[in-house]
This record gives C-alpha cells, structure tokens and sequence, in this order.
C-alpha cells in the first residue's frame, strides 16, 4: 500500500534521534501530496471554560502553533476550535456541529467522557477522531473503527511509571524503605490508582506500599490527608494528583516537616506545571514525575519548542501540547498519505500510521486493530530551578536524577 | 341519655409556653343546631376551633363527633369525619380559578372531578359567586374571599361547619345575606352550624344557641337573649376595656 | 498518632474559622434580606482574586489588603441588592435560586474571561512558617488568618449590638413590619446588610487566598460550603456560623483520619442531612 | 379541538418531521432540547404542581441512569426492562428524601438544600462504589449504532431522537391527564396553602410524597435515556450540581406549572446557548467563558423581565388564555 511511505524507524534507530529528525522533516518534500493547496480541516475539541478549563486551554496553546509548523511540513491544515464547556450535551452537539462546518478529522477531547461522546458521533459519520489526550481503558476497548488514540492508557502508564522508579533508584544507587500512595479521587486518579494497585505487586518493586490515601481533589485543604500520609512513617511518597491540588499536597509537606527521600507521580499532571513553580519556589525542585514528555532530542520537538515559546512566553511546554500536536500530526499525516483530505480516505490512511520523527518520546506512532498507539513511552522528568528536565531513560536525559532529596529546610 | 350529640367538647385545655390558653371549655351540639361561640378578643374561641379541627392537639379534655373521639386526628382525616372550617385569615388558592378551588373541596366526597365541578358550580350558585368562577382567586374581593372560604368548606359536604369570623369586615347587606344563606341550608339540609363571631347582628340572627367564653374559660350558656341579657358577659366585655 | 491527631485537630479548627467567616456573611444575609445567596462561594473567589490582584501587583499582603477588599465587596453587594436583588426579596426561593445562579455564571466566567483557567495562588514570605507549641505544631498562616477571622466576626457582632445602623438593622429581621412603621428605610438596609454581608466574604478571601488557591471554578465548592456551615450553625445566627466552621472544620478532619479522606466531604454533607432533618434551625438558631 | 390542542399538535408534527430538514448536527441538539423538555416536565410535577423544591432533581437522573446501565453491564439486562428498576431505585429515593423531610416538617429553602445534600451525598458515595465504576466512570459497550434496536436501546442516533420525542410527548400527555384529575388538583392546593388542603380533607403529607415520588421515578426514566445514550457515566456528571441546575432551567425559564413551559424553556435555552456560541464566533471573540457569561446575562434579562415565564406571557399575547374551554382550563 502506498500509506508506507513513512520511513520505518526501528528502536536503535530511533534512539539516533538527531539524524534521523532531519529525514522526517525533509519527508515532505518526498510524499507530493494530490492536492498540496487543500488544507485538512481539522476539527479540534477541548474543554476550554468549565472545570477543566486549565488543562483544556493548555491544549489549545499546543493547538495554536500546529498548523504553521505542520505548513511548513507540507501538510496544511486548518483547526476548528470548538468548546465543549466541559459538558458532555455540549461536546456531543459541538461535534456534530464541526462535521457540519466540514471538519473533516476531529482531534480530542481530553475528558474521558466527552471524548466517548465525541467517538460516537465520528463512529456514526464515519469521521476519523484522532484522541490527544483520554486514559480510560474502555475508550479503545468499543470495537470503533474510526478512533485513534495517541495516548496511553493508564495500566500502561503506570506499568512504565513503576518501572522507571526501580531506574531511578539503581541510577542513584539508594532504594527507599516503605511508600506511601495519595491520588487524587478523581477519574483520572482512580484509573490511576485502580492500576497501581493492581500492578505493584506483580512488579516485584523494592519497597513495600504500606497505605493508599484517595482524597477529594477539590477539598479546600489536604492538611489531614497528609498527615495522615506522615504518620505512616514512609520514606517515599507516590502521589498521583491533578492540577493544583499537588501544590496544596506540597506545602502541607513543609509545613508538617514531612521529609520523605522524595515524591514521585507514577504518572500524571501536575508537578511539572508552571502555577507548582510560581507558587511553590524552591520547594518544587526535585519533585520527580514519570509520563510521556516531549523529546528534547529531536529536530521536531526543538522546532514546536521554538514556535511555542515565540507565541507564548510565559507559558510551560509541557505534556498537554506534545500530545495535542501529535493528534494533528497524525490527521494530517494520513490525509498526505492519503493523498485527499476527504475523510473516508483519512480513514483509510490512519491504521498504516507510521510516524518515526514525532515529538514525544517513544517508538513510532503506530496503532494496533484497536486503534491504540502501543509505543507510548514514559520518561522520569525532575524539577530543577523551577523547571522540568528529563532524567531517565538516559539516552534522552537533559540532567542526573537526585536521589533522595535535599530536605525542606536545608535548601537555599 | 338521648343520642350522643353531634359535637361534645367537654373541659377542653390548652397551653401554650405556660399559659392557659383554653382552659375548661365544655359544650355540646346538637344535630341541626346553630351554635355561636363568642367572647372578646384573645378568648381561646380560635383555639378552640382548632382542637377540634385537630390542627391543634389538647393538653386534656375530650372532642367527640358523634360518639367518636377527634383528638390525635389530623386535620384532614377530621375533615374526612364530617367537619368543614373556614379560617378567620382566608387562605384561598390564590393562583387557581375560584371553580377549582371549590371543586377541590368536592374532591373529598367524590373521586370523579366532573361530578365535582358540577357540585361546585351549585354551591357557587348558592352563595351568589356563580359569575366569578372563572376568576383567580387572588383577585377576589375580601367578602368574595369569605365566601370562597365557605363555599369550599361546603362542598366538602360536612356534617358540621366551623364558621371562624366569615361576617367580619361584611357590610350589613352582605351579613344578612349570608345569614339568610346559612339559615336556608341549616333549614333545608339539616346543616350544623358552629360560629365564631363578633358581628352581634349575625349571631342574634342566625344561632340558636350561644356559648360565651373568656380568657379561656366558659362565661355562660344559653339562647341569644338570655346571653345579651346576661350581666357576666357584659361584665367580660366591659372588663376589656376598663383595666 | 495522639499528637498526630491532635495537630490535625488545632489545622481543621483555625481553618474552620476562616470558613465561619465566609459563611458568616451568608448567615446575616438571610436573617435580615431572608434570600438565600447561591453566588456566595462565587463571591468569595472573586474577593480571592481581588487579593491575588493586589499581592502581584502591588505586593500588598492579603492581611493589610484585607480591609480595601473588604470594602470593594461591600460596594459589590451594595449594588447587587440595589439594582437585582431587591426585587426579587419579596419572590419564591427558586426565582431567587435562578437569579443568583445566573450571578454566578457571570462571575465564573467573568474570572475565567479576566484570570484564566489557572488556578492562582499567593505564596507570602511567612507562608511556609510553623510555630512549635509544645509538641504542636501551628501554621502561622492559619493562626492568622484564624485570628483575623475571629476578630473581624467580633467587631460585626459589636457592630449589629452597639451602633443604629446596626440595630435598625436588626430590627428589619425581626420584624419588618414594624421597621416600616418607625419609618425605617428597609430598602437601604437591606442593601446595607447585603454589603456588610459581601465585606465578610470579602475578609474571609483575603484570609483564604492564603490557604488555598482560586480558579474560576473555586466558587461552587465554596458555596456548597458555605451552606453545610450556616445549616449546622443555624441559618441567621452570627455565633451560629462561628461554631459550624468549627465543627466542620474539625469533623472533616476526624473523618478524613479515621476514614477515607476523599469521603470526608460526604460525612459534611451527612452531617447536613441530619440537621436539617432531627434540627432545621441549626445548633444555635431559634426555632420559629 | 381548542386552539392549544391544534398547537400541541402543529408542535408534534414538526418535531417529528424535523429529521427530513435538519442534519445530524441540528438533531444533536435537538435530542438535548427534548432531554430537557422531559427531564423539566418531570420536575416540573413536584415543583410546579406540588409546589415542592427539589434542587438536587439530578439525584434521580443518576440512579435512573446508573441502575438500568449497571444491570445491561453486568447482568445483560436489557434497557427495556432494567428501566423499571431505575423506576423504581428512583422512586424509593424520592420516598426516603420526602418522607424524611416531610415527616419532620422540613420545608422551603430548607427543603431545597436537603435535596441538594441527598444528590451530593449521593454523588461522592458512588466515587466509593468500584463495582460501578467508582469516579474511573462506568461504560455501556456501544455496539451496533446502525440498527433499530429498542430492547436494548442500541441503535441509530434518529432512533434515540424518537424515542425522547416520544417520551417529551408521552409526559406532556400524562402531564396534561394529571392536572385534570383528582391528585393533579390536590397537589394544587398543596401547592397553594398547605393548611387550607389538610382542612379540606386532603393527607398533604401523601400527596407530597406522591409527587416526589412520581417526579422521581419519571425523573430517572430520562436517566435511562442519558446512560444509553451517551454510553458513559461518571458520578460527577451523572449527580453534579450543575446537572440539577441545567434540569430546573427550563421550566423555569418556560412557565414554571405551566404544561408547555418545560417544552419552550428548552427550546429557547439550549438553542439560545448555540445561538450564542455562533454569534460570539462570528463576532470574531474567541475568548473561552464569553458564552457562558452571555448566556448569564440573557439568564438574568429573562428571570428579571418575565420573571413568571415565557409561556404565560406568550400565552397572553397569543390569546390562548385559560378559561377559554368549558372547564378545561390548560395551565
């Protein structure tokens, strides 16, 4: 089939990562698009007012930079931003809306939900959903023929996150004694935890995790929470939180004089965003997460790096804009593959993916009959000054792990 | 002993916080009688209505309608008993039709709701409202709202009717008309009437038998000439003025 | 564990008297105007904000900040009782209900429209300091604010017990009647309360922005709160308000201890559902 | 036939004609409008005819949706019939939350926060049940969405279309039987003045509960819809505040104890809402919130100028007020 026209990358060659980023840019030149001058209406849904407002305008910034650099690529698209107030009535209706308007990929939806909402509509009309950013299992678990996610689901970022805690550890040399667990109650910290628990035993990991604290995330105060994560006399605490409530976790910590080896997300938001910087200062620092991050190493992610901070100064480059750019990635992609924008044969063009140079870390965009990329791949990032730097794996490490942490007290 | 008569109130008492709001009060009516129950302002004669109507449960005494006790009912199954009460504030279904109002009151009887409109519309026609039934009940004058209090008590089709003050703030051609109404379905139906009043000319008028009380307590018994004549109540009356 | 525990106890208290403050404001709203204000917890974000304005940019600490924020909430409830809610004092609770909902809306995503989706927070120099009471330890932050709190709620009760305004006021929720007859200015008053009202939830944001942080979306939580508190409390009593920010304060700690803490909110909510049911007018509120 | 029978069924026939005009998109939002026409005719019952507030009226939504959703995920029980245990769950909470604040004489505002304590008791009790999902949401396999399937409600979106428009219709209907009955006119007068209906021999206390109960259990038949519809449930969708808030909109906005309230207050809101987004679209302000903050103003404007709903007020000007029939005075 002529969709192979990516060059397949394996492992040791992706590991190469610098040459082979210069190829895929220049891949454009090579596919010669049917029809160059038609953009590829990309529908884009997001919860950008509503509960989930932050991260969901998070994304769009992702969103905003996208079509001038995928231009630049050979692959004009055109974004239709649509809002779903966080509200599934509205995500429903706003997607049916966008197809109306012509869209004829949709990218989304960041809440579970929304986005299953979202993939009924696309399933119906037969328009690829191209999923930046859903953990839920089930979403890929529906027997859809026209979704496509990009996105691990929670077993698996948690499976990596676990593993990546036993790197840090031999990295560092120093293995902690007993764990702690807060997540955030929430549907992304459930799933979360569902898999931690269920996973950690069968990781043969080198502390045992002596008590799981689920707390509401949107509780005033988690003095108690922790507290209670205090008494237990852990030396390491895993938390998964969702947004700010991990600045609250934080400073309970300090002014508790709670003092573990280090905290650590098996995978999720929250510690590498730039309200935990501002508010927390120094406090912020070595805080270690374990999730999909942008490669720092590839020509792809240094050109969105560049784009990004020329459009937006003060905000962070982070995970939500990796992801969303590679959903649009990957619809454009398949149309310049397909050779038309027409969405049966987007359609058509999106299950032989085959992304090599993308921009986060990991093996090719592939998906299997399901519709799932499998070779998503965590990374360790740690705070340092105020700012996220990958640490593990090393081959596209920016800086060492530090294990254990300095203590709250003894820093500058 | 005859029949046990229809009402049978016998040393009814009621505290409130401490104070003897009712305190002893005993009569008894028969069926077809029209008994008035006065006294001045702050008597107990509402709260006495009330004990029978079983909004209020008494601290002792007994109510009996027809040999059966009322106390411990409620005010709906007292109304199911046979005993029909205006309240001396009106309380109208304000935002229905003055119909509908009525017609909720012969729901009591009937679970077909057009054979209650149509008892409704009679009692409308019966108390001269015939050509406001269409009106909300919010717009009413205050006589019309009294008698839209009557006429749904009525239509309840009770055995006794609690007239709690419905001539007040009538003028005189309205009192006698309504005295003549009550007077016709007490002569034609047999209705028993129990009144509260303040309006002397419609209890002269209209009872056969009247039932004085003060702060609580029974004054004196007897017809409307014996009553007016007495000096206890004139006594009572007076007392009220004079500290 | 004991002294674990006991830390814990002496937090949910100094917190839960911050949230009294709030939900002070709530209370003497409705025991004077008698609406239910469903925009409070929207109000008190936007005090937050007004905090988080003044300490960015003009590096104003939130406890000297307090009293000109205070103020821009009196002159935001003033207006709002004026020129909306007067109108509707005297309409059933769910047209009330639908009028402060559509406040809120505005607020949310007024604050979303000028702040952002993110969520701010204010970090004073002090913020991170604990003081040790013998085997305690006590946040200075929330000894603070706590402290603040409890002194602004005394200075309103000297207020409604020593000063005209304050007694007309009371006596326009005892009897409104009779405030009319003496010929008391009921509208003023009202708009008066609804302000005096506002600058509470405008003191308790300035003291809860540095506890917590704001988003746009902050608000309905703090609504939600505020009510658990007035309801136990006593809806319309001032003291009322004080002990149901503690009680819920500390019993949210205690079950967030003893049991799960994402189920702590449940256990306010329960707590809520029993005093409506066995004692609707609250701890220390009159039965009607 | 009186005028209102002849727009009731010029209304019923446009909605059913609609799918041969309108696209998918204009169906999307118009099972929305239905949705919450029906849902705000359920309310509708206790709080426009009984005159009892619930502000926690999604508590039902979510046990109806996540009893007939539970059953279909677990046991295989088809939509068709775990619909009557929604019905039921529903109901039964409708009795325990009335009869517990009935009982003990719970009224008025303090009765609207009770029910808004139940919902939200309610909501972070089903975070804790794993066995539904927990907060990680509970999902329906979707399956074929091409076919008619009504027994287990799997199918096209037009059939899901017809199956609210037929439910819309079948509670405007019974709706319109129940004011004219016996418990529709004793519900008034509870509505009205409480004393007054006891005093005229009517059990307040079971009328209310009757009105709960029924609102409820009515209630949760739109849950129904909502689980299989959209496939998904999460507690804080299925039981938020904000859920009830959008339920009571409608016939608030409409008429509230009107019979056609609930109908125009969703057919002004949701479109309103759309009409909004495209006119802010194409204003060219593409800031996310000024939607909403627009769609609060126009909120505002309306409880403030026609604070007794829009139906009353069209009824007016339309000259179909009440009284025009023999005795069939629509509300």
């Amino acid at each position: 089939m002529s969709g192979h026209s990516s060059p397949m990358v394996n492992r040791r060659g992706f590991l190469a990562a610098g040459a082979a980023g210069a190829a895929v840019l220049g891949l454009g030149g090579r596919a010669r698009p049917l029809h160059a001058a038609e953009p590829l209406k990309v529908g884009l849904l997001l919860p950008l007012s509503g509960s989930l407002a932050r991260e969901g305008q998070s994304c769009k910034r992702g969103a905003d930079v996208t079509p001038a650099l995928l231009a630049d690529m050979g692959m004009p698209v055109q974004l239709m931003i649509a809002d779903t107030e966080t509200n599934i009535d509205t995500a429903r209706t706003r997607a049916e809306k966008l197809i109306a308007d012509g869209a004829q990929v949709l990218v989304g939806a960041f809440d579970s939900a929304h986005t299953l909402a979202v993939a009924q509509v696309c399933e119906q009309r037969g328009v690829p959903l191209v999923i930046n950013i859903a953990a839920a299992p089930n979403i890929t678990e529906q027997g859809f023929k026209t979704v496509f996610r990009n996105f691990p689901t929670a077993p698996k970022l948690v499976t990596e996150g676990l593993a990546l805690m036993k790197d840090v550890f031999k990295t560092t040399g120093t293995t902690p004694t007993k764990a702690v667990f807060l997540h955030n109650n929430d549907t992304f910290g459930t799933a979360m935890a569902g898999a931690v628990n269920k996973l950690f035993p069968t990781l043969d990991m080198p502390f045992p995790l002596v008590e799981t604290i689920a707390y509401d995330g949107a509780a005033r105060d988690l003095a108690v929470e922790v507290g209670k994560a205090k008494a237990t006399g852990a030396d390491l605490v895993l938390l998964v939180p969702h947004g700010d409530d991990c600045i609250r976790v934080i400073r309970e910590m300090v002014k508790q004089r709670f003092e573990p080896k280090a905290v650590i997300s098996p995978g999720s938001p929250g510690m590498y965003e730039a309200q935990f910087y501002k508010t927390l200062g120094k406090y912020s620092d070595y805080c270690m997460t374990n999730l999909p991050w942008i490669n720092p190493k590839t020509a792809m992610s240094q050109a969105l790096l560049k784009a990004f901070t020329k459009a937006y100064p003060d905000a962070l480059f982070e995970m939500n804009i990796g992801y969303t750019f590679e959903a649009i990635l990957i619809a454009a992609d398949a149309a310049k593959r397909a050779g038309s924008t027409d969405p049966k044969a987007v359609l058509a063009a999106l299950p032989v993916t085959s992304i090599a140079e993308h921009v986060m870390i990991g093996g090719p965009i592939v998906f299997d009959a399901k519709g799932q990329n499998t070779n998503t791949r965590s990374a360790t990032i740690q705070n340092f000054g105020g700012k996220p730097l990958v640490v593990l794996p090393s081959e596209v490490a920016e800086a060492k792990p530090v294990f254990p942490a300095p203590g709250w007290q003894q820093r500058g | 002993m005859s029949a046990a008569p229809l009402l049978l109130v016998e040393g009814l008492v009621k505290n409130f916080r401490g104070l003897r709001a009712v305190d002893g009060v005993s009569f008894s009516v028969g069926a077809g009688e029209v008994v008035a129950l006065i006294g001045p302002n702050g008597a107990g004669k509402t709260t006495v209505f009330n004990m029978i109507a079983g909004v209020f449960q008494p601290d002792g005494g007994r109510v009996e309608l027809e040999g059966a006790s009322l106390v411990g009912l409620r005010p709906d199954q007292v109304c199911r008993a046979g005993v029909g009460r205006t309240f001396q504030l009106v309380k109208p279904f304000g935002n229905i039709s003055v119909e509908e109002n009525v017609l909720i009151g012969a729901l009591r009887w009937t679970h077909d709701v057009g054979q209650a409109r149509r008892r409704a519309r009679e009692v409308l026609d019966l108390l001269g409202l015939a050509d406001k039934r269409r009106q909300m009940a919010r717009g009413l004058t205050l006589p019309d709202r009294k008698c839209l209090e009557v006429a749904r008590a009525l239509a309840t089709g009770p055995k006794l009717l609690l007239l709690d003050e419905v001539m007040a703030g009538l003028r005189p051609a309205e009192t006698d008309r309504m005295v003549e109404t009550f007077r016709t379905l007490n002569r034609e139906t047999g209705l028993t009437i129990v009144l509260i009043e303040h309006v002397m000319r419609a209890v002269m008028a209209l009872s056969q038998r009247v039932v004085v009380i003060n702060t609580g307590k029974p004054v004196c018994e007897g017809t409307p000439d014996e009553v007016v004549r007495d000096p206890r109540v004139l006594d009572c009356y007076l007392g009220q003025e004079t500290p | 564990m004991t002294i674990d525990l006991a830390n814990q106890i002496v937090t949910g208290l100094l917190t839960g008297l911050v949230y009294s403050l709030m939900a002070l404001g709530l209370s003497v709203i409705f025991g004077v105007v008698r609406v239910v204000n469903f925009a409070h917890g929207e109000m008190t974000a936007l005090a937050m904000y007004a905090a988080w304005a003044l300490f960015t940019w003009a590096e104003l600490d939130p406890l000297l900040g307090l009293p000109l924020i205070a103020l821009l909430l009196f002159v935001l409830g003033y207006v709002m009782q004026r020129g909306l809610i007067d109108a509707f004092v005297a309409k059933p609770e769910h047209m009330q209900f639908i009028l402060l909902v559509a406040v809120a809306i505005i607020m949310v995503n007024g604050s979303l429209l000028v702040f952002g989706p993110d969520a701010h927070g204010i970090q004073v120099p002090y913020g991170f300091d604990t003081y040790e009471v013998g085997p305690l330890l006590v946040d200075k932050v929330r000894l603070l604010a706590a402290t603040a709190a409890l002194c602004i709620s005394g200075l309103l009760m000297l207020f409604f017990r020593r000063t005209m305004t304050g007694k007309a006021i009371r006596a326009c929720a005892d009897n409104l009647v009779g405030a009319r007859v003496i010929g008391l200015n009921v509208k003023r008053l009202y708009a008066v309360t609804f302000g005096i009202g506002a600058a509470c939830v405008g003191a308790a944001g300035a003291l809860l922005s540095m506890l917590i942080d704001v988003m746009p979306s902050s608000g309905p939580e703090l609504t939600m709160l505020a009510f658990i508190i007035v309801i136990v409390g006593g809806l319309g009593s001032m003291g009322g308000a004080l002990l149901g920010g503690i009680l819920i304060g500390v019993s949210e700690v205690l079950a967030g201890y003893f049991l799960m803490p994402s189920m702590k909110g449940m256990f306010s909510f329960a707590i809520l559902i029993l005093i409506l049911i066995l004692r609707p007018q609250g701890l220390m509120g009159a039965r009607k | 036939m009186s005028r209102q029978a002849i727009l009731l069924g010029l209304l019923l026939a446009a909605f059913a004609l609609a799918p041969l005009v309108a696209g998918p998109y204009l169906l999307s939002v118009l099972v929305v409008v239905m949705y919450f026409a029906y849902v705000g005719q359920a309310w509708n019952i206790m709080m426009g005819f009984a005159g009892q507030l619930s502000l926690g009226h999604t508590l039902y939504v979510g046990l109806g949706a996540y009893t007939a959703a539970a059953l279909f995920v677990h046991l295989g029980v088809p939509a068709v019939f775990g619909l009557f245990a929604s019905v039921a769950v529903a109901a039964l909470a409708g009795g325990v939350v009335g009869s517990l604040g009935f009982r003990f004489g719970v009224k008025g505002v303090y009765f609207a926060l009770l029910t808004i304590a139940f919902a939200e008791f309610t909501r972070i009790l089903f975070e804790h049940i794993p066995g539904l999902g927990g907060p990680g949401g509970l999902f329906l396999p979707v399956g074929d969405r091409s076919g008619i399937d009504l027994v287990h409600l799997r199918g096209h979106p037009l059939m899901f279309y017809y199956l609210i428009l037929a439910m819309t219709a079948g509670i405007f209907l019974l709706c319109r039987r129940l004011v004219r009955s016996r418990l529709g006119y004793t519900w008034l007068a509870v509505r009205e003045d409480q004393e007054a209906a006891a005093a005229l021999g009517i059990n307040v206390f079971r009328a209310k509960l009757a009105a709960v109960m029924l609102s409820a259990g009515l209630t949760a038949l739109g849950g129904v819809f909502f689980a299989f519809y959209y496939n998904n449930l999460f507690p804080n969708q299925a039981f938020g505040m904000n859920r009830s808030i959008e339920i009571i909109l409608a016939p608030i906005v409409g008429g509230l104890g009107t019979l056609f309230g609930p109908i125009l207050g969703a057919l002004i809101l949701t479109p309103l809402g759309e009409g909004i987004t495209m006119a802010t679209e194409a204003m060219g302000f593409k800031a996310a919130g000024i939607k909403q903050l627009c769609y609060g103003l126009a909120l505002l404007a309306i409880v403030k100028f026609l604070p007794d709903g829009v139906w009353p007020w069209a009824r007016a000007r339309l000259g179909l007020e009440p009284g025009d029939g023999d005795g069939e005075d629509d509300r």
